[in-house]
């Protein structure tokens, strides 16, 4: 017997939250992206796990396409990063404070 | 596989775009460094070639790739706004780069690159389209956005927006997956048609509507997503807080009212209850933040989410009559942002161009005494903030008045008195700009007073979004037939 | 079977992204992630993606999370001694969103009803994935490819000391 | 149309010496003062006409039309209004004349001028109106006059204050006034005199609930309310308790101004409404009663306070007042002709008083207090003879115009009812106290010994010719007035009056004896009192103190008035303005905005720079939203 | 009617060609050119005076154009008998506040006048729109040059009232946008002020509608209690602005009700005449008391506008012929005489630097002829009869008085303590002796100021002796308001008026007309 969507769905749902909670308590700018790919892949799972069941591969290139976009975001995340280090010589998204109220 | 010529025609005004953004890449190391001014004329060749393109698409319907995208008088009608404001961008970012001794020829390639970003946004028939059109934009606005790495608080923006635009655009893509969930595909039409025939009460599809709410909330700084956005806009250089302020912000709205008019059209009376709330909240924040700003580049921030706001009037009017062809409230839109685009643009190319001693000066109190010193340009700022303002003969009056129709229309006229009351609040924080400029002297008496740096390229800017803001205000006529025009094809 | 697999591949992949989430070293907190794109990929296996799981593999593992973990090194990351302040609020909405969107998952009427039936694409999931990439979705993977741009030199432009710091 | 002359002429002597004051400066005489004797040749045309029978009326222009209000300026003549013109005309004339004296040297004498003749012209016109709102026009424009010409001196604080308070006084009287023309015009729907005339009996029945508004119930005549508003006018006007308070202070202007505008006509304009609208006084008891009362109250009240003042103006000022309380008590009494009559006489006698006042005043250099003068008889041969015969008039001494016109009040009272006759003893008893003051004032600045001065003692002389000259003719005219049978002259404009045959009988007599005996014990007791013992008074006022402050101190009229209205308003307004204008709605209105200001601080605290809290942010909006999507 | 002359684009849009060139010209030439521009102005509207009709209710001198589209905005003026007195008021009015300003303005003349010339424009624009939304334009556009007026060349705290004028305005117009648009959606969809006008709108709406107009013209009246923005313009303000406010700004509010609030809203209007009347006897006796306070002139003046305002506010919702001909003369005479008054403060204010009442006392030695005209402004002012002020204050009276007995009392009781207010000021500051800091400085009038205050002079005697030119012009204007057929809960119960007896010939023998005749005969 197959396994049920809805599975798949919990599955990415939670990936997908505890993502979205990584974004939320790590400091480290660098583990906040890791967080996420967290989200991008729950993403991914669902689109599969969609594609799969509709019989239709349009899921499957999205989740292509999302992988490229996430590999582009990293490149230039990463490149933020590095430019963020050598200004501030932290990578803390705390002692991002210049720019409030 | 071939590649039809119609389809390839269909999208020229991108391929005009794109190619010359790679020309400048290109370019751009082979030029002289005195010559990098070269680049931007050529980025205005190419949006004057795009601007006669995309004019000849104005009417009709036509997809194309596969029915990836689609070229119809609505993208046209943000096509061509986005051509205008881009081209001013970079006449205002000519002068800008020079006073801020930037010398990056790239930086035009990445407006092109964005404006293509955006162009894909507007034009898009399909969910994967739009996002990677969005995802276009956002990478080169954070890019740009950073671009002034010897200031840190240029760094700081660019990694905010960065973080955040990751997270929301992470948080937009499930919900697109949890459309393609429900409808087996990402073409907007086919999303229409499923919900159209599975009803409304699926539990999946209100979780993507709020997903994608979020995500796009996030592009149009609507409250509670807008957070970023006067971090951002003060850090940022502020030709790309211009940018990002206007184009930007008119190509999500283009997107959005595709995506929720076109593809979540059937649900329109659940979301617009939901961006009613989101409206009232944006005001309310927007209008009373702003007041207490003493940075101006911040006040405008809080102002152009403020105006984000307005816009949602029509969005919620138009929702609330399920996006009929009678209601005025998508036209509303399209003119509002049309309109708010000039003003603002306006009021960005004097921040930007206001300088003490080849800084920036983007505190309110900078321009204390500023009539004395550069009448002409107080003169400049004062009709943007009028207009900013809404007060009449400037075309700002006449993008809330269109606003307000439609929402007394719809039979929202208690949204649009409580409009009206942020509006009045609203005027106070620009009014004290202009009693900053014309009634107070400056504090000290020190000869580093700002002034106005200008340039023929600068002076050309504000004359064309005076222009705008003054005809527009007394002439709207044309840009609402084609604002009617363009809005009722979404269907 | 298929249940199997997919306890088990779930049971990793929660596990270890909560791992992500949970460790303090950046280091251990990216490779969790990268054990947990592979199950992620053997999941696409079993979902019949096989293509995607390559990729999975190849750009997930083998190219993002190398460089994560290259940048790492790089910027000699200490552990972080403390999550951010607002751990509790963030955990109760992390909380409250969880349950929220489980519910609303596993009410809807698509996840209820759909059972898989015959894969169509039981064979040649990469040949038809390279069939449509250039012909339907032509177009995008083109925006695709411009984004690639984008990042490339965006990546270039901001990581690169003294570009375009000075006139002259 | 040569009787529009008559008001013109003064008209056109105010507008030539007003805009040309500059050029005119000390020649503004020689236009005025012919413009008026002018002005007084053709009021004498005018009576004469009207003696023959005729009536004058001269539309002049339509004021203003609105609805069905529709009001014209004209000039009408008939006997009421031809004496009041020759009253009006001849005291101005003489007045213009003494004014050449009295005011030679002074910076503003072209502006005297100017405005005296306004005043000339709108009494005047105040006189030949034909409607009620023509004379309301004008009754405010003689108190604008009287304004000015009280604050003439303009550097002295106490004539401003005092013009402002008699100007202030009229206006609540004006009040009334307005109140009762509207009323008119809303019983009647129209302003004319012949109109509501002609409707009055008709009007006479109807009654209006004054409480209404308020819930209550209280049916009073129209004719009543209308009568009672109206002289509320004529209680400001005429000095009338409780609003002659502004009268004596009026005294703070040049005394020309108080012969012709404080004793002779300005004053008298309440007597003369009251006389012009007896049509419609006859018709209401009640208001006639409150006439009467009024009339006499003011009688004895001015006659009391006069005893003791030291002002040799404010003397006769409260004369006047007690003298204007007699003609009112006579109106009141429905013996309008005895009081039109006592008006004119009044008039003489006490513009020459005035004047014989401004003459002593003059040649002692602007001194007025009385204890300061004395013996004065020997150096002011004319204006002492001329006082004299004044003082008498006044007094009521037999065969003296005074003395006919105030038994002619006293006896029509008599015969006037109950009410009547106890005013009539009332107005005997005033009558010997006017005697006694009146030669009070006689004796203490002519008689006895100098107490003038010694710094202008040597120079004090006759004034010049210009002055001592309208003393003669008023003199003249205080004994002539009373043999022209005024009463009997004006009888066919109050055919009405019940009165008409009370000059026989021996009531009449016994009451002319009671009266002539009165007046003679007066001036007996003031030659025993300030001739014989002058030191006498001084120890009566000791023994008698409370009496003698109380008098002195005007019955602590203006001290209640400014305790109970004046100051309380002026506090009230202070404490309004702090308390509630600047703090309650001016502070609602800054504490919205401070409020939003607050607003706005508060929220911006959100923004805090921090990134997650930024992506909680979102989360929490999100979460929000799902939470209410699946709660409804 | 339709001229072929468009007399009324011409005046409205004279001042602002002006106000372009006075900001291109030198200093010396801007204060000419601003003069020139508001007397040929001027000039252009006094033809009007011949060329009006007054036998007709309809707009006169109309003029009609598309402006927008969609939805229908035109571009439409006209007049009638209630806005041709204010446009003749606004245009004569203005050369003044240029000579005020003469010597008065030191800094950045060129945008002074400016300023001042645009404000004409918006002004007039106000008073002869007969769309909606054109108004609306009009009526917004004055904020920002006033806000100017103020905040640039005010006194020492300009910014905070010149920004509590914006914004207190700004609000209560805001919700008259939102009003006008619902009209035009229950109105057939026209934006026409004469269409609107006829149209029917049901209760509730008209309730709601009210309340936003309210908004709107309460507070540029102001009525109380949202008068507080004026005392703070007024004294901060230069005289010009000081001028214009009070003579101009005022009147678009009172004019806002008569020209909309009676015509559209006729059932609201009578179900809140009430509480209306309640308001402007409050304003009246109210804004009095205030002034007795004050002791600074400018704003006792100030105050005595709400005072005065609260009369043309009873005199319209009383709703009868004499209370509203009395509101609009009252608009009239308001704008002259309390104009006069601000001039007259403006000019002292020039010489002694001080607004305060005893820094300015006894100038009548000194200063006779500015005395002169302050006496003859300030007895305009308290309504003395033969002054224009008492025309409309006895015809607001007398409607008032038709109304209710008891609210005409407690009007007339502001009568009174407007006297009070005024005199109490001209003993202070009139007559006395002169404070020896400013005596030096007191010199009279030149012949510029004198040349500015002498028409006004003229206008407050000749249309306080000579009313009925003026109130001819409005009769039909006026009747017509009242008389619509739709509004009959305007007609007011009929009086009991007694039929008029056939005078009997011995009354006739008092005072009649027969003497007339002998009269002509002499």
């Amino acid at each position: 017997m197959a396994v049920p969507l809805s599975y798949y769905l919990i599955l990415s749902g939670f990936v997908f939250l505890t993502g979205v909670v990584g974004v939320l308590i790590r400091r480290n700018i660098i583990v906040i992206l890791l967080s996420v790919e967290l989200m991008l892949n729950a993403t991914n799972i669902n689109f599969v796990a969609f594609s799969e069941y509709f019989h239709n591969v349009a899921g499957q290139v999205f989740v292509f396409f999302a992988l490229t976009v996430a590999a582009a975001e990293v490149a230039v995340g990463l490149a933020i990063i590095i430019a963020l280090h050598r200004a501030n010589s932290s990578i803390y998204v705390d002692d991002l404070n210049l720019l409030k109220r | 596989m071939t590649l039809p010529v119609q389809d390839l025609l269909a999208i020229l005004p991108e391929l005009v775009v794109i190619s010359t953004a790679c020309l400048i890449l290109v370019l751009d190391p082979i030029l002289a460094a005195s010559k990098k001014d070269l680049l931007a004329w050529l980025t205005l060749a190419a949006l004057a070639v795009c601007l006669g393109l995309t004019s000849s698409q104005v009417t009709g319907r036509q997809y194309a790739f596969s029915n990836m995208i689609l070229i119809d008088s609505y993208g046209s009608f943000w096509k061509l706004l986005l051509y205008i404001v881009t081209g001013l961008t970079v006449l205002l970012s000519l002068a800008y780069l020079k006073a801020e001794r930037l010398n990056i020829g790239e930086y035009y390639g990445f407006i092109l690159l964005a404006l293509a970003g955006m162009m894909v946004m507007v034009s898009g028939a399909d969910l994967l389209t739009i996002y990677l059109g969005t995802e276009l934009m956002s990478l080169s606005l954070y890019v740009m956005a950073g671009l002034k790495r010897a200031d840190a608080r240029s760094l700081e923006a660019s990694a905010k927006y960065f973080v955040l635009g990751a997270f929301s655009s992470g948080i937009l893509l499930y919900g697109i997956s949890l459309l393609f969930g429900l409808a087996g595909s990402t073409r907007l039409p086919v999303i229409a048609e499923a919900i159209a025939t599975q009803g409304t009460g699926n539990p999946i599809l209100s979780l993507a509507l709020v997903l994608l709410a979020v995500g796009f909330g996030f592009k149009l700084a609507v409250v509670p997503f807008h957070m970023w956005t006067p971090d951002v806009y003060q850090g940022a250089p502020t030709s790309v807080t211009a940018f990002m302020a206007v184009a930007s912000k008119a190509a999500s709205f283009g997107a959005f009212l595709r995506v929720f008019v076109e593809g979540l059209g059937g649900v329109s009376a659940d979301w617009s209850i939901l961006f009613t709330v989101v409206c009232l909240v944006t005001l309310a924040l927007g209008n009373l933040v702003a007041i207490v700003q003493t940075n101006i580049k911040r006040m405008l921030a809080y102002s152009s989410i403020a105006h984000a706001g307005y816009a949602l009037i029509g969005v919620v009017v138009a929702g609330r009559q399920g996006g009929m062809a009678a209601s005025t409230g998508l036209p509303s839109v399209l003119l509002y942002i049309a309109i708010y685009s000039f003003m603002t643009l306006g009021a960005f190319a004097l921040v930007g161009m206001l300088r003490k001693e080849g800084q920036e000066s983007d505190n309110i109190e900078d321009y204390a005494g500023l009539a004395k010193r550069e009448p002409l340009a107080a003169f400049f700022m004062l009709v943007f903030l009028v207009s900013l303002a809404g007060i009449p003969p400037t075309a700002g009056f006449i993008g809330k008045f269109y606003i307000f129709m439609a929402a007394v229309n719809g039979g929202m006229a208690w949204l649009a008195v409580v409009a009206v009351i942020f509006a009045a609040i609203s005027a106070f924080y620009y009014l004290r700009i202009v009693m900053v400029m014309y009634m107070r002297e400056p504090d000290n008496a020190a000869a580093s007073h700002s002034r106005l740096e200008t340039s023929p390229a600068l002076s050309f800017v504000l004359a064309c979004a005076l222009a705008g803001v003054v005809l527009l205000g007394l002439f709207p006529n044309g840009l609402w037939s084609l604002a009617t025009h363009a809005a009722p094809l979404l269907k | 079977m298929d249940h199997i697999f997919f306890f088990y591949f779930a049971g990793v992949i929660a596990v270890t992204s909560l791992l992500v989430v949970a460790l303090r070293n950046p280091v251990y907190s990216a490779l969790a992630l990268l054990i947990m794109f592979f199950h992620v990929a053997g999941l696409y296996v079993t979902l019949h993606a096989e293509f995607l799981a390559a990729v999975q593999i190849v750009v997930y593992a083998g190219a993002i999370l190398v460089l994560y973990l290259f940048v790492v090194m790089l910027l000699n990351v200490k552990t972080e001694e403390r999550y951010h302040n607002q751990l509790p609020v963030a955990g109760l909405l992390g909380v409250m969103l969880c349950t929220e969107v489980i519910l609303l998952l596993i009410q809807s009427r698509t996840a209820a009803s759909a059972v898989p039936g015959d894969p169509v694409i039981t064979s040649g999931n990469t040949e038809t994935i390279g069939e449509v990439l250039y012909s339907t979705y032509l177009f995008p993977f083109e925006v695709a490819s411009l984004i690639l741009l984008v990042a490339m030199i965006g990546a270039i432009i901001l990581a690169k000391k003294d570009i375009g710091d000075t006139v002259q | 149309m040569l009787y529009t002359l008559i008001p013109f002429l003064p008209l056109f002597a105010f507008l030539i010496v007003g805009l040309g004051e500059r050029w005119i400066k000390d020649r503004a005489h020689l236009v005025a003062v012919p413009a008026m004797v002018g002005s007084f040749a053709l009021s004498l045309l005018a009576l004469y006409e009207v003696a023959l029978g005729h009536l004058v009326n001269v539309p002049l222009y339509t004021w203003l039309t609105s609805g069905n209000l529709d009001i014209h300026i004209a000039i009408s003549i008939d006997r009421l209004t031809a004496v009041m013109l020759v009253l009006v005309t001849t005291v101005s004339t003489l007045v213009h004349i003494y004014t050449i004296g009295y005011m030679h040297g002074e910076p503003g004498y072209a502006r005297f001028f100017a405005y005296i003749a306004l005043f000339t012209f709108s009494m005047l016109m105040l006189v030949m109106a034909d409607n009620l709102l023509q004379l309301f026009v004008f009754w405010e424009a003689v108190g604008l006059c009287s304004y000015l010409l009280i604050g003439h001196w303009y550097e002295r604080p106490s004539a401003c204050a005092a013009a402002t308070k008699a100007f202030l006084v009229n206006r609540v009287g004006d009040f009334g006034f307005i109140l009762g023309l509207f009323l008119v015009w809303y019983s009647f729907g129209s302003l004319d005199y012949a109109t509501v005339f002609a409707q009055a009996q008709h009007v006479a029945s109807t009654t209006m609930n004054v409480l209404g508004p308020f819930g209550g119930t209280w049916d009073v005549s129209v004719m009543t309310m209308i009568c009672l508003l109206l002289f509320t006018g004529a209680v400001g006007k005429s000095a009338q308790v409780p609003l002659h308070v502004w009268l004596p202070d009026a005294m703070e202007g040049p005394t020309p101004i108080s012969a012709l505008i404080h004793a002779a006509t300005m004053v008298t304009a309440g007597v003369f409404m009251v006389a012009r609208l007896s049509p419609l006084y006859n018709l209401s008891p009640t208001a006639m009663t409150v006439v009467a009362l009024v009339g006499a109250l003011t009688m004895v009240l001015g006659a009391t306070i006069a005893l003791t003042q030291t002002d040799i103006k404010r003397v006769v000022a409260y004369s006047t007042m007690s003298q204007l309380g007699y003609m009112v008590m006579a109106c009141g009494l429905g013996a309008y002709d005895a009081g039109m009559y006592h008006l004119l006489t009044h008039g003489a006698f006490k513009a020459l008083l005035f004047l014989g006042c401004g003459s002593v005043i003059i040649a002692l250099h602007h001194e007025q207090d009385m204890r300061h003068m004395g013996g004065l008889k020997d150096r002011l041969p004319v204006t002492y003879w001329t006082f004299l015969v004044g003082s008498l008039a006044l007094a009521g001494f037999p065969l003296t115009a005074g003395f006919f016109s105030k038994d002619d009040i006293l006896i029509s009272s008599w015969s006037a009812g109950p009410l009547g006759q106890v005013l009539t003893i009332c107005g005997l008893l005033t009558a010997g106290l006017t005697a006694f003051y009146s030669f009070r004032l006689v004796f203490v600045t002519f008689w006895g010994s100098s107490h003038v001065d010694p710094h202008h003692a040597g120079h004090v002389h006759e004034p010049s010719t210009t002055m001592t000259a309208p003393l003669m003719v008023l003199a003249v005219l205080s004994i002539v007035a009373g043999y022209l049978g005024i009463p009997a002259f004006l009888e066919p404009v109050f055919h009405s009056a019940g009165s008409a045959a009370h000059h026989e009988g021996p009531a009449a007599y016994g009451i002319m004896a009671l009266a002539t005996l009165m007046g003679l014990s007066g001036i007996g007791a003031a030659y025993y009192l300030y001739v014989l013992n002058p030191n006498l008074p001084d120890r009566l006022a000791h023994q008698w103190r409370a009496l003698y402050e109380l008098s002195l101190h005007k019955w602590y009229v203006d001290e209640a008035y400014d305790r109970s209205f004046v100051r309380p308003t002026i506090s009230a307004a202070n404490g309004l303005w702090k308390h509630v204008d600047v703090s309650i709605i001016d502070g609602a209105v800054n504490g919205v905005a401070r409020a939003v200001a607050w607003g706005g601080w508060i929220v911006r605290l959100t923004q805090s720079g921090q990134t997650q809290h930024y992506a909680l942010g979102m989360t929490l909006g999100a979460v929000v939203i799902l939470t209410v999507y699946l709660l409804f | 009617m339709t001229t072929s002359f468009p007399w009324l684009s011409l005046i409205v849009f004279l001042p602002l060609i002006g106000a372009v060139l006075c900001l291109l010209v030198k200093v010396e030439s801007a204060r000419w050119l601003a003069l020139s521009f508001t007397v040929v102005d001027f000039l252009c509207s006094l033809p009007l005076w011949w060329l009006f009709d007054s036998s007709t209710a309809e707009m006169q001198f109309v003029e009609r154009a598309s402006w927008i589209t969609s939805p229908p905005v035109q571009y439409s003026l006209g007049l009638d008998g209630i806005s041709f007195p204010l446009i003749l008021m606004t245009t004569l009015l203005m050369p003044f506040c240029v000579m005020v300003s003469w010597t008065a303005i030191e800094k950045r003349i060129q945008l002074f006048m400016s300023m001042l010339l645009v404000m004409e424009t918006a002004m007039l624009g106000v008073f002869v729109a007969l769309d909606f939304v054109l108004f609306y334009v009009f009526w917004e556009a004055m904020l920002i040059p006033m806000y100017l007026l103020i905040g640039v060349w005010g006194g020492a705290n300009r910014l905070y009232a010149a920004i509590k004028f914006f914004l207190y305005t700004l609000a209560g117009s805001l919700l008259l946008l939102v009003a006008i648009i619902a009209l035009y959606f229950q109105g057939g969809h026209t934006f026409d002020i004469l269409a609107l006008s006829r149209g029917t709108y049901s209760a509730s709406l008209q309730m709601w509608l009210f309340l936003a107009f309210f908004a709107a013209f309460a507070v540029k009246v102001p009525m109380f209690p949202f008068h507080t923005w004026l005392p703070d313009a007024h004294v901060e303000a230069p005289t010009a602005g000081s001028v214009i406010l009070a003579s101009v700004l005022l009147k678009m509010g009172t004019y806002g009700f008569l020209r909309f609030t009676l015509p559209m809203l006729p059932d609201a209007t009578v179900t809140f005449t009430k509480p209306m009347i309640v308001l402007s006897i409050v304003a009246i006796i109210y804004g009095a008391y205030m002034a007795l306070a004050q002791t600074d002139i400018k704003k006792l003046i100030a105050y005595s506008s709400v005072s005065h305002m609260g009369f043309v506010t009873l005199g319209i919702f009383v709703l009868n012929i004499q209370g509203i001909e009395g509101a609009v003369m009252q608009m009239v005479n308001h704008g002259i005489t309390t104009g006069g008054l601000f001039l007259c403060v403006g000019i002292i204010y020039e010489r002694t630097h001080s607004r305060h009442i005893l820094d300015n006392t006894g100038l009548a030695g000194p200063m006779p002829r500015y005395a002169l005209f302050l006496m003859i402004f300030a007895l305009s002012s308290l309504g003395l009869p033969g002054t224009n002020s008492f025309v409309g204050e006895f015809l607001v009276l007398a409607g008032t008085f038709l109304w209710s007995k008891v609210a005409a009392a407690f009007a007339a009781l502001g009568v009174i303590l407007a006297a009070a207010y005024i005199l109490w000021l001209m003993q202070r500051v009139a007559f006395g002796t002169p404070s020896p800091a400013h005596r030096a400085h007191l010199l009279d009038l030149n012949a510029r100021e004198t040349a500015t205050l002498v028409p006004l002079v003229v206008l407050v005697f000749v249309i306080g002796i000579f009313p009925n030119p003026l109130l001819t012009r409005m009769h039909v204007s006026v009747a017509h308001l009242l008389a619509a057929p739709k509004t009959p809960a305007f007609a007011i119960e009929p009086r009991p008026v007694p039929p008029v007896i056939p005078v009997p010939p011995a009354a006739v023998a008092a005072l009649t007309t027969l003497s007339s005749e002998q009269a002509n005969a002499r």
